[in-house]
């Protein structure tokens, strides 16, 4: 009887999975994101964006006549998870190429997978330890977060801040963003006076934040960090009087963060973004004109939601791929994947792509702009 | 020393949003011997349902009210369809029931709003309050006050009220009550009303501070347990007392040890007092009968 | 001779591993199926600490977490072979269970709950916060113990996902062979009485409080090793493993199953395991449908999936 | 000598003094009765003598040992054995599970030898179920030993704590009620099992409601009221104590009461 069972459960197993899959695909692309758990705030942007990209693109006919078939999984923010969808996209699925790995938890989850697959595989985190060393067939869309620090670091010391505290958020992102910062910071003379931390959940930050405000000589302080942390640091940042400029990361760009913050606190905070956050502002002479404002304005019909950052991430990850796929002219993946490495000058939304063979992600500093937040608005200060 | 009363004030602050869960917990437990862990969804609920009641153009008060209502029929509807039914449940078993609930308030938030983060202006202002040095924001006094309002009425309603001390009574003994004619069924409608109704008002309160978003629930659960449990479950002032000592530990540890072990010097405190008082500071003692 | 039900139960467990591969469509149930025999392993301990002695844990993937850094670490920082280091995670849990358990476990209930929980809490957090040794929250990664290759280069050439299936495969049988012998012994009978009535099991001689200590040692040890297996086949590692929701996930599986016997208990695993891997079908109903399951369970079927059935359908041959 | 002594043992419940002050003693073989109105503390003595409850004042003497302080699961090692006035059986078990249990300290082995199911830990588990098969045997249980003992009748259930009592070969056993709720074939068996005892040198404590047994088996009787003890000595004495009937007849109506109802 145990056994009729559990082959009854395979069989139901088989078949759900069976009709998960519309048969006669033409090209399948794989991803899984984070579109639950305490990622969400960012992976729920990615996947309604991979979405919404999907279908234009099979409205518009395809790449080269053929369609897309896409399979989304939502690994809620756990490696364990992602692992396992990882391997269902390459085993059961049989996808040409995977978006994916909100976090780089995830990412570093899913990494051996489509590199033991030797499927190309385009992450959508942080991390520089992602394609630092390059691996054959993983890619990654965002900025490391050692270059958000590079720049919050050359904006510090333009204005000739060399003493700073840190306050970061205790998260993957945070945590990360924090260590990368700690390396190189050395490299602009600047110290740190005060490195303190909170947790993701936390609701008030104002001990941490007084123990910085007690610090002597501190000039500026900075804040590695998503979600709502920044939003309360910014606040209770407001309401301890500290005075002092304060960064964000590259973690909070979007809109939502002013409206969280409130716009009287937020006055003055400054961050490295990307060019998708101040679409408004940009020059039509911007080479990214045309793309940020084609990505704001169809997400923005499709979601009634502000555009994020992060949304940006998943297509630009989009648009690589697709571009690789014209360019390779076929869906073998390692074909896909010579094709990516070999991207180059592709407008995103972050900045313009030009991967090499040492270089998988393609981005300079240059992609970032360094904003400020006045009046309840972006400025870019450069 | 400001620095001193800047960690008080923030620990203050946590602490009373910690006891508003945490009386929550109180209620349900008292009348039916649940711990209830979707007692964060409510919490999540007054937030979310406000946030979204008010940006469809309501006042705010009257958001704040249907947030409040809205959630108490939500509690209610989970002690009829799940709480009712699993009635004598081992523990455990009701800690994956309710936990279950609240995995389910959540996808369901998730589909009926979003997954934003979000937040509705404060009730007075934004104006930081000056306070020997230190300073708080109109909110939270707004938060300490509605949680020292609630235990106030708590305490009142289960000491001085004819239903509070049939509340007591269901919870000592379910089979004596109705003999009495106590109407148990009636005082586990109403607990559940009354519980999911403190967690909306503790959602409502602290969102201008804390902001909220569909998954917050979880970890205020489960820091509204550990207060209630160091407490002591089941008394509205080890609810109150463990919240706010809580809070304070959390801010203190920050503010002069290290804020990345702030909350595990909370549940170190935790393990300690209940090593050395396994009831928590308020809990009644229990003995066999043989 | 006739075969007792516990061999019967092994046998069948066996045949039922060494047989289902012949129904996967492909190669991707193998993870499917070495991910619910790692489940299955950390539940089969938890049977012994919730099913037979009554006790509750909210705790236990930290242990399931220290078994996972020690694989991850103790190769980097000291050498050690990942398969001994998973040793060593186990020696490690067992003796970290034996001291933090003896304080905990004189709490009843809903105190037992918390006070199990904060533990776990805490093995987390150091996990997550000391990012030097650990990696912090971003996890690191796991060395391959090379057990493949050395089947390989006896003439057996498993591919990854095969490999870790029949090995956590075999590691699960053999933990329920353990778990069953226990339940028919001195020890188990001892557990299972204290789970009975605590004062009666003290008036026979039951050491309670040492026997309560066992049986959460045990079970830490099997979560313990459960959380090594899921490293060395994942090869990367974060505090997850050991966060408060993992530890929701062990019991909920146990419970959902039937606390009581190994096989429920592995059977909740095998569910909440596939579960997920269906429901992505319902994409943003996920988790609504996961938390109705969880409770309509729990309602309508209180000493879980396996008893439930087994009884209704006993009383249906009637 | 006797073999377990009390001496001046007192408890004190929230200010109200439920025991105050109680010593006898008890000889090898010998069936001694605690007995009062309802209320008298008889339970509490029998939880304080047998470690359940720490006694505020007072000894308590195992074979010229003192074992006031010592947790049960010590005194049974030391040969005291106990049943329980509200039943304390191990529901989700056989009955003969929980004749087994009883032999838990003749079981050798440990816990790894438990794991493996080493020989001689399946040798102990095979020994202890003999003898708790003879043990069932002797209450009249042999035939439920597969049932599961929640299913049991409260006389059954009553007889399977006695023979459990006696899997620990007790030198003192301490039965809490045992014929409450029997029909009289039970009680004139369990009277019979109890003499049966006494004869194989086990002392017995016994509280029992059922007067005509109470006179019938002891050899020493020990009266409690209001938690004191007012008389001690042998059956007929005690029937002829003023006191002890001024004590009984002051809470007969109520007691009679519980006794038919």
């Amino acid at each position: 009887m145990k056994l009729s069972m559990t082959t009854a459960l395979a069989g139901t197993l088989a078949l759900v999975l069976g009709f998960a899959a519309p048969a006669f695909a033409d090209i399948k692309i794989g991803a899984t994101v984070s579109e639950t758990g305490p990622a969400s705030f960012l992976g729920d942007p990615e996947a309604k964006t991979l979405k919404m990209l999907v279908d234009a693109l099979n409205a518009a006919g395809g790449i080269n006549g053929e369609k897309i078939e896409f399979v989304i999984y939502d690994d809620g923010g756990d490696p364990n998870k992602a692992r396992t969808f990882a391997t269902r996209l390459v085993e059961d699925d049989e996808v040409v190429a995977i978006i994916g790995g909100t976090t780089t938890g995830t990412t570093m989850a899913i990494m051996p997978v489509a590199e033991d697959a030797e499927i190309p595989f385009i992450s959508l985190a942080g991390a520089i330890e992602i394609i630092d060393p390059v691996r054959p067939y993983t890619f990654k869309t965002p900025h490391t977060d050692r270059m958000a620090c590079a720049k919050i670091f050359e904006d510090m010391k333009k204005r000739g801040f060399t003493k700073i505290g840190m306050i970061s958020g205790s998260d993957g992102f945070g945590a990360s963003m924090r260590k990368q910062c700690l390396a190189i910071i050395g490299d602009y003379g600047i110290e740190v006076l005060a490195d303190e931390t909170y947790g993701p959940t936390d609701a008030d930050m104002t001990p941490q934040l007084t123990n910085i405000k007690g610090k002597d000589g501190v000039q500026a302080v900075l804040n590695p960090g998503f979600g709502q942390g920044p939003a309360i640091v910014t606040r209770n940042y407001a309401q301890l009087a500290i005075g002092l400029p304060l960064y964000q990361s590259h973690g909070v760009a979007s809109d939502s963060f002013i409206e969280l913050a409130g716009a009287q606190a937020a006055e003055g905070v400054r961050l490295p973004g990307t060019a998708l956050l101040v679409a408004g502002l940009l020059p039509e002479s911007d080479p990214q004109y045309a793309v940020v404002k084609a990505y704001k304005e169809a997400y923005e019909k499709a979601t009634g939601k502000p555009v994020s950052t992060f949304g940006g991430y998943a297509h630009d990850a989009f648009a690589i791929l697709v571009d690789a796929i014209k360019r390779s002219g076929g869906s073998e993946s390692s074909a896909i994947r010579d094709a990516i490495e070999a991207t180059s000058g592709l407008v995103g939304t972050t900045g313009t792509v030009t991967m090499s063979a040492t270089d998988h992600l393609g981005l300079d500093l240059s992609a970032f702009r360094m904003l400020e937040i006045q009046k309840g608005g972006w400025k870019i200060v450069e | 020393m400001p620095e001193l009363m800047q960690f008080f004030l923030s620990g203050i602050t946590v602490g009373a949003v910690y006891a508003l869960v945490a009386l929550g917990f109180t209620i349900i437990y008292n009348a039916s011997d649940v711990v209830n862990f979707a007692q964060g969804e409510f919490v999540m609920l007054g937030g979310m349902i406000t946030v979204f009641a008010f940006e469809a153009g309501l006042p705010l008060p009257l958001a704040a009210l249907i947030a409040i209502l809205g959630t108490a029929v939500i509690g209610v509807a989970l002690n009829r369809l799940a709480i009712e039914p699993a009635r004598g449940a081992p523990v455990v078993s009701l800690i994956i029931i309710t936990i279950g609930a609240s995995i389910f308030i959540r996808g369901v938030t998730q589909i009926v709003f979003d997954k934003q983060i979000h937040r509705f202006p404060a009730f007075s202002g934004d104006a930081p309050i000056a306070v020997g040095g230190a300073t708080i924001l109109p909110q939270s006094l707004w938060v300490i006050a509605g949680a020292l309002a609630v235990f106030i009425g708590l305490w009142l309603f289960f000491t001085r009220t004819l239903v509070g001390r049939a509340v007591l009574a269901t919870a000592n003994n379910r089979i004596a009550a109705q003999l009495v004619g106590i109407n148990t069924k009636f005082i586990m409608t109403l607990s559940f009303a009354m519980s999911a109704a403190i967690g909306a008002l503790a959602g409502v309160l602290v969102t201008p501070i804390t902001l909220t978003s569909y998954d917050i629930g979880i970890s205020l659960a489960l820091k509204g347990f550990a207060a209630a449990m160091l407490g002591g479950m089941g008394n509205p002032k080890g609810a109150l007392v463990g919240g706010l000592l809580l809070g304070i530990l959390e801010a203190m540890t920050a503010g002069y040890i290290s804020s990345q072990y702030k909350d595990a010097a909370a549940f170190v405190v935790i393990l300690a007092v209940l090593f050395a008082m396994p009831q928590g500071l308020f809990g009644r003692k229990q003995t066999d009968r043989v | 001779m006739r075969l007792s039900s516990k061999t019967i139960t092994l046998l069948g467990l066996a045949v039922v591993i060494a047989i289902a591969p012949v129904f996967f469509p492909s190669s991707f149930y193998y993870r499917v199926g070495s991910l619910i025999f790692v489940n299955g392993l950390a539940v089969t301990g938890l049977v012994i600490l919730i099913g037979y002695a009554g006790q509750i844990s909210l705790g236990h993937a930290g242990f399931a977490g220290i078994g996972a850094y020690a694989c991850a670490l103790a190769p980097v920082h000291f050498g050690l072979h990942p398969a001994l280091a998973a040793v060593l995670g186990a020696v490690l849990s067992g003796i970290i269970a034996w001291l933090v358990g003896r304080p905990i476990l004189r709490l009843k209930g809903y105190y037992l709950a918390v006070a199990s929980l904060g533990f776990g809490v805490l093995v987390s957090m150091v996990l997550a916060n000391e990012a030097a040794i650990t990696g912090g929250p971003d996890g690191m990664a796991v060395e391959d113990p090379g057990l493949r290759g050395a089947l390989k280069a006896i003439g057996i050439d498993l591919s990854n996902t095969e490999f870790w299936y029949a090995f956590s495969g075999l590691i699960l049988v053999i933990g329920a062979w353990l778990a069953l012998n226990l339940y028919h012994s001195p020890t188990g009978r001892a557990l299972r009485a204290l789970h009975g009535s605590e004062v009666a099991a003290r008036a026979v001689g039951i050491d309670v409080a040492g026997y309560k200590l066992k049986a959460f040692v045990i079970s830490a040890v099997y979560a313990s090793v459960s959380g090594s297996l899921l490293a060395l086949q994942n090869k990367f590692i974060t505090p997850d493993v050991a966060g408060f929701m993992h530890s929701i996930e062990m019991v909920t599986m146990t419970v959902l199953g039937g606390a009581g016997s190994v096989i429920g208990a592995i059977l909740g695993a095998a569910i909440l395991t596939i579960l997920p891997q269906i429901l992505t079908v319902f994409q943003e109903y996920e988790q609504l449908l996961l938390g109705l399951v969880m409770m309509l369970v729990m309602i309508f079927m209180r000493d879980g999936l396996l008893p439930s059935i087994a009884r209704r359908l006993r009383r249906g041959g009637e | 000598m006797s073999l377990l002594q009390i001496e001046g043992l007192g408890i004190d419940f929230g200010g109200l003094r439920a025991v105050n002050d109680v010593s006898f003693s008890l000889k090898a073989g010998e069936i001694v009765s605690v007995i009062g109105p309802n209320g008298a503390g008889k339970t509490t003595l029998f939880n304080m003598i047998s470690g359940v409850y720490l006694p505020g004042r007072g000894k308590v003497m195992l074979d010229g040992e003192d074992v006031t302080r010592l947790s049960p699961h010590l005194l049974a090692r030391r040969g005291l054995s106990r049943t329980f006035q509200n039943l304390q059986i191990f529901h989700a078990m056989t009955v003969l599970e929980n004749a087994v249990v009883g032999h838990h300290l003749h079981e050798r082995g440990n816990i790894l030898a438990d794991l493996l199911s080493l020989p001689a830990s399946r040798r102990s588990s095979r020994e202890s179920e003999e003898s708790a098969r003879r043990l069932l045997d002797r209450v009249g249980l042999g035939r439920a030993a597969e049932q599961e003992a929640g299913s049991l009748s409260y006389g059954a259930l009553k007889r399977l704590e006695i023979a459990r009592a006696l899997a620990l070969k007790p030198r003192v056993l301490l039965l809490d009620e045992p014929a409450a709720g029997c029909n009289a074939v039970e009680t004139e068996e369990i009277d019979h099992l109890i003499a049966q005892m006494a004869a194989e040198g086990i002392s017995i404590l016994l509280v029992e409601h059922d007067m005509k047994m109470v006179m019938r088996i002891s050899n020493h009787i020990v009266v409690l009221d209001h938690g004191e003890k007012i008389a001690e000595g042998e059956p007929a004495a005690i029937a002829r104590n003023p006191r002890v009937i001024e004590a009984y007849l002051g809470a007969q109506a109520t007691e009679a009461n519980h006794a038919d109802g």
